[in-house]
């Protein structure tokens, strides 16, 4: 097997790039996604190696092309849509909801709709409020779907073959900051399950639990944590839904204490799911309130320092876990 | 029983002083001290060693007969007349 | 906008098939009827929620679906008990979806706006105005890629045109040249809005002109005029001379919906329009020359009250679906993590 | 009167459209009703002959209401026939939404955390473990956030002989960092009694010639194995004392005196090597003689192995102790919270005491009680001291013979 240290984006391409060529009913749809290379260049090469007819470019249309995507997927073709950004996502989400997730149940199981939507997403890019948002929380929310978020290097090229076996809808989320983080994968691209949590590092004090673009920041934070003599715990969640309960519950029952890092707004966001689910099953294994590191409730500002005042750091995990761990004068509601 | 010499007669005393409370000093008991208070036997272990040496001697001791008790000595005397008879 | 008397005369003169007029009037009856037994079961709260009926636009389902092929795919809007009648969905079957029991052909779970048959190809009801036209797209580019020579056939009303979703799938069909038959049913009022009080182009045949897409109008009313425009607009599109747009010009001769006290249109022009009833305008000149027999109207009244309560016992005999089940289906692969 | 819309209950009748003896025909637009949307035509589905019209115009009807009687073709008017033959309609109804009128407020769930104590910080984690290990975590002092008690303090504390909580099994002799454990618990429940209670003291000398007569005189002709021990004959007397005082056996919580159901004074047990625990005696002033010794001796044998019931750790309302036997004289003894009341026996030594006139040497203890003022006051201490002490004087009377 051979080893290969390459940026996230390659890894995505990757995985495009063998969907296409091992399946012929595998087509990719989105803006700039041809000629332009794709927004974030990770469709570079692909139109000269596949052709027009499946390397599609398409109209400022988010709701006509995600709803075509649909129609083709209904009509026993793989479409791969993509949508340049999750806040683009937002003009096509009454296709995703009424249409891609409903369709199946509401017609009685006839029909079902075997599409994968990729789209990037969250903050940290001074891109402003309305070019920075995390929704996976929505998303994840509706019945219907699968959603994932592969933050590794393996999971970015594999996820997306696993989706595409899938006899549902999957989306998902690639976090804009990994796109030139450098990782190493093994040999060809080959398809990483989607139901699992995965835990990327052992510890037996406190459970970070996190996804996507959060991993790399919380597995940062557990260093600095180690230093200080905490062992943390970092379950990177990689499917939103359904969450994979069991993982979650077996890690806080080991160390009794959770903290959930989540770059959504903390009101009605993904941790406050995971958290309520940790009440319900775990309840008698903490040892300490379940705790939460989210963005503020703000749409996201330009300047760099109030960005990064918003969106969840490595010292904001560090510190919610010490609050955690003890003492009198940590009392206060994290 | 009859002829049980002293030496042997201390050992089984201590024995049954030491089921009842394994962590007694009994060799650093200063002689002619109460034994009771010093190894902190309270009526209760006190009653549970009188049960082990009348099973260990065949010796029923009297509830009058308490007082001669209070010292080590004291007891091995009791015990040496007891056999004695 | 033309008054209804100025459409062109074509009407059952223009036929020559006996069994294809007492077919064409067969169909519009029992979608009639139907449509008359679900308003009445509705008052009777076997039916609720929201129910639209076709009653006055018979002669477009009726008339254009003969002109499609089994392998072509159907989609419609939630006024869709006529499409689904015409495209060959048993009429117990949609009965018993209406009555929300699990014989029906959505399982119960779509009710009069969602009625889906799969294995017909009809993929019926979308309750959201617009929503069908980038899904018909979608199916017309994946028979493209894939080199079948289906032609998708959208119907959507003159509301849908207000959409985005309807601008860019015409678009996005006429771009990429795909076989989509965007079929359009104005009958002259969204809900209850006039046209020309939310379009500023009325002519909706020139609006879509606008993406070099080839449109027509058709008189809605005349179903002989319907079936034959759609012919040739199939043929056409199935060609590969890329997406059509037909544009049947129509009128509902009842509320919108069952709660819809009809403020926004006066009783005069509903009388006026029902003149042209499509029903009794072929029946009489289908007589008249000569195609059908006098007896025929009666014959088929016989016929189509008899299919009707039938499929009224069907329904009513259907069952509810286990409660248990409520979460069957929502994913094809379920997952126990 | 037939429903027009899905959110309809009922309409206001307009206008009648026919009249009494008329002809309808199916379809034929028959009334006008008046809805929250607006005047909306009411058809008839039936053709026939109007027999009568039964609402007025102007009147209210609810949805399913009969409006008129129409006769069908054929059909005789015979006399008041049942109401119009609709079948009633038998799709399930929606759910009737449920009766508008307020449903009782739920009862007021009585506040678990009284005015002014406040709840025990404890983390769940820690509150099941002290349970699973029969511990009661009050006196444990907590090391977690906001000074929450955590997993790890219960598992400190449940190494240590605290009071109300097991010791280590005497075989495995304590090591040294359990006994600095068994400290620590120790210290935290006496700190916090001295913080909380406030204790008052109150003692009493008393002569027990008569108490060790009766006993020796009981063991006489006893083996070594059935006779009774003097503590029997203390824990009697405490027994039959508290029923005259019972407001000294109970718990002081939340700010309120909770009284014990029944009698179960703690008996505190010095353990071998250090640490103490004072499991309940359950229903003492129930006993005969020979059941309360045999009760006692199950009960230090379970203590010292560690395998005391957790009730024993909590049932007790108030404590003996007996380190007379240790020879200490008397005994100001520190109340275990949250009980309120602490009796303490010292040593039997012969004093000089005056009977009759004369002086006369005697053998005698010293007993005490230390109870909590906020429940008792130093009269009630004293009645009960007085009563332990003449039940003590007269032990023939102690059991029922």
């Amino acid at each position: 097997m051979t080893t290969q240290t390459i940026a996230y984006r390659e890894a995505l391409r990757q995985g495009l790039h063998a969907a296409l060529s091992r399946d012929e009913r595998v087509f990719l749809m989105g803006e700039d996604v041809g000629r332009y290379g794709g927004t974030y260049a990770v469709s570079h090469g692909l139109l000269e190696a596949f052709g027009e007819a499946r390397i599609r470019d398409t109209p400022l249309s988010e709701s006509a092309f995600t709803g075509a995507g649909i129609g083709a997927a209904l009509n026993g073709l793989r479409p791969i849509v993509e949508i340049m950004t999750v806040n683009f996502s937002l003009l096509a989400l009454d296709q995703i909801m009424n249409n891609a997730a409903t369709l199946r149940h509401m017609s009685g199981g006839q029909l079902n709709v075997p599409l994968v939507i990729r789209m990037t997403t969250g903050g940290g890019r001074q891109l402003a409020a309305q070019h920075s948002h995390s929704l996976e929380g929505w998303y994840a929310h509706i019945p219907g779907l699968r959603i994932v978020a592969p933050a590794t290097h393996e999971d970015a090229r594999g996820m997306l073959l696993a989706a595409l076996e899938d006899p549902d809808p999957v989306l998902i989320f690639e976090h804009a900051l990994l796109l030139n983080v450098e990782g190493t994968v093994e040999g060809e691209p080959h398809p990483m399950e989607l139901d699992h949590a995965a835990i990327r590092r052992e510890g037996g004090q406190v459970s970070l639990i996190t996804y996507g673009g959060m991993l790399h920041k919380t597995l940062a934070a557990a260093d600095r944590l180690a230093a200080a003599g905490i062992e943390a715990e970092v379950l990177d969640l990689r499917t939103l839904r359904p969450l994979d309960d069991a993982a979650i519950m077996a890690s806080v029952a080991k160390t009794h204490r959770v903290v959930v890092v989540d770059e959504g707004w903390r009101s009605g966001s993904l941790s406050a799911e995971i958290i309520t689910r940790i009440n319900e099953q775990a309840f008698f294994e903490l040892d300490a309130p379940p705790a939460r590191v989210c963005t503020r409730e703000v749409p996201i500002p330009y300047p760099r320092h109030l960005e990064d005042a918003a969106i969840p750091q490595v010292e904001d995990i560090v510190a919610a876990v010490h609050r955690l761990m003890g003492g009198p004068g940590s009392g206060e509601p994290s | 029983m009859a002829d049980l010499s002293r030496d042997t007669l201390r050992e089984t005393v201590i024995d049954a002083i030491l089921a009842v409370a394994p962590e007694a000093d009994v060799d650093a008991l200063p002689p002619g001290r109460p034994w009771r208070e010093a190894l902190e036997v309270d009526s209760f272990d006190f009653l549970n060693i009188l049960v082990d040496l009348e099973k260990r001697l065949g010796v029923s001791v009297p509830e009058s007969d308490y007082h001669e008790l209070v010292t080590l000595e004291g007891l091995l005397d009791y015990l040496e007349s007891r056999l004695a008879a | 906008m033309p008054s209804p008397d100025t459409c062109p005369a074509s009407g059952a003169a223009a036929l020559d098939d006996p069994d294809r007029a007492r077919a064409l009037l067969w169909q519009m009856l029992r979608i009639r009827r139907f449509e008359e037994k679900c308003a009445e079961l509705y008052s009777a709260g076997k039916i609720r929620g929201f129910l639209h009926l076709y009653i006055g636009e018979e002669a477009i389902a009726a008339g254009a679906m003969p002109a499609l092929a089994e392998r072509d795919h159907v989609l419609a809007t939630y006024r869709e008990h006529g499409h689904a009648l015409a495209r060959g969905v048993p009429a117990g079957a949609i009965m018993a979806e209406m009555y929300g029991k699990q014989e029906g052909c959505s399982r119960g779970r779509g009710g009069s706006m969602h009625l889906f048959d799969a294995g017909r190809h009809f993929i019926g009801g979308s309750a959201i105005v617009g929503g069908a036209l980038p899904l018909a797209v979608g199916y017309a580019l994946a028979d493209r890629l894939a080199g079948r020579d289906s032609v998708t056939a959208c119907f959507f009303g003159d509301g849908a045109v207000a959409e985005g979703e309807f601008h860019e799938s015409l678009n996005l069909a006429a771009l990429w040249q795909l076989p989509v038959l965007f079929l359009c049913e104005n009958n002259r009022y969204a809900m209850g809005t006039a046209l020309e009080r939310h379009q500023s182009q009325v002519d909706l045949a020139a609006k879509a002109a606008a993406y070099r897409l080839p449109s027509e109008s058709v008189d809605g009313m005349d179903v002989v005029a319907v079936a034959r425009a759609t012919e040739a607009a199939a043929d056409r599109v199935r060609a590969g001379q890329g997406p059509m747009f037909l544009e049947y010009r129509t009128y509902r001769f009842r509320a919108h919906s069952m709660f819809d006290p009809e403020l926004y249109r006066d009783k005069a022009e509903v009388e006026q329009w029902k003149k042209r009833c499509p029903i009794e305008t072929f029946a009489r000149e289908a007589v008249a020359s000569g195609l059908l027999a006098a007896t025929a109207r009666d014959e088929l009244e016989r016929e189509v009250a008899e299919e009707i309560d039938a499929a009224v016992a069907f329904a009513e005999a259907g069952t509810w679906e286990p409660v248990e089940h409520l979460c069957h289906d929502v994913y094809a692969r379920e997952v126990r993590p | 009167m037939p429903s027009l819309g899905a959110d309809m209950e009922s309409g206001t009748l307009v206008e009648w459209l026919i009249r009494p003896g008329e002809r309808v025909e199916r379809g034929q637009v028959v009334a006008v009703v008046e809805t929250q949307k607006g005047a909306i035509d009411v058809e008839i589905w039936e053709a026939g002959s109007v027999e009568r019209l039964v609402a007025e115009e102007g009147q209210k009807v609810p949805v399913g209401e009969v409006l008129a009687v129409i006769l069908a073709e054929g059909e005789k008017a015979e006399g008041e026939s049942a109401p119009a033959d609709r079948p009633t309609p038998e799709a399930p109804r929606a759910p009737s939404p449920r009766a508008p009128g307020l449903s009782p407020p739920p009862a007021r769930a009585t506040p678990e955390v009284a005015s002014s104590g406040a709840r025990l910080r404890i983390s769940p984690a820690a509150r099941k473990r002290a349970a699973e290990l029969g511990l009661d975590p009050t006196g444990v002092s907590g090391s977690g956030a906001g000074g929450s008690i955590t997993l790890d303090d219960i598992e400190r504390a449940a190494k240590v002989a605290e009071p109300g909580r097991a010791a280590p099994s005497p075989q495995a002799a304590p090591t040294t960092d359990a006994r600095g454990a068994m400290r620590q618990a120790i210290a935290a429940a006496m700190a916090r009694s001295k913080r909380e209670i406030p204790h008052y003291y109150l003692g009493h000398t008393l002569c027990v010639e008569p108490a060790l007569a009766w006993l020796e005189a009981h063991n006489a002709e006893r083996p070594v194995a059935e006779r009774l021990i003097f503590p029997v004959l203390q824990l009697r007397a405490v027994a039959l004392a508290l029923e005259a005082v019972p407001e000294l056996n109970g718990w002081y919580r939340d700010g309120a005196f909770q009284p014990a159901e029944g009698v179960h004074p703690g008996v505190a047990i010095a353990l071998r090597g250090g640490g103490l625990v004072a499991p309940a005696l359950h229903d003492a002033d129930r006993l005969a003689p020979d059941a309360m010794m045999a009760a006692l001796r199950d009960l230090l044998a379970r203590a010292r192995q560690d395998r005391l019931r957790s009730s024993e750790l909590t049932a007790a309302g108030l404590t003996v102790t007996n380190l007379g036997d240790l020879g200490v004289e008397s005994v100001q003894g520190v109340i275990y919270p949250p009980q309120v009341a602490l009796v303490g026996f010292g040593r039997i030594t012969e004093r000089p005491w005056v009977r009759n006139g004369q002086v006369v040497a005697a053998r005698c203890l010293h007993a005490s009680l230390a109870a909590d003022h906020r429940v008792t006051d130093g009269a009630l201490g004293a009645r009960f001291l007085r009563q332990l002490t003449d039940h003590l004087q007269e032990p023939e009377r102690l059991w029922p013979t």
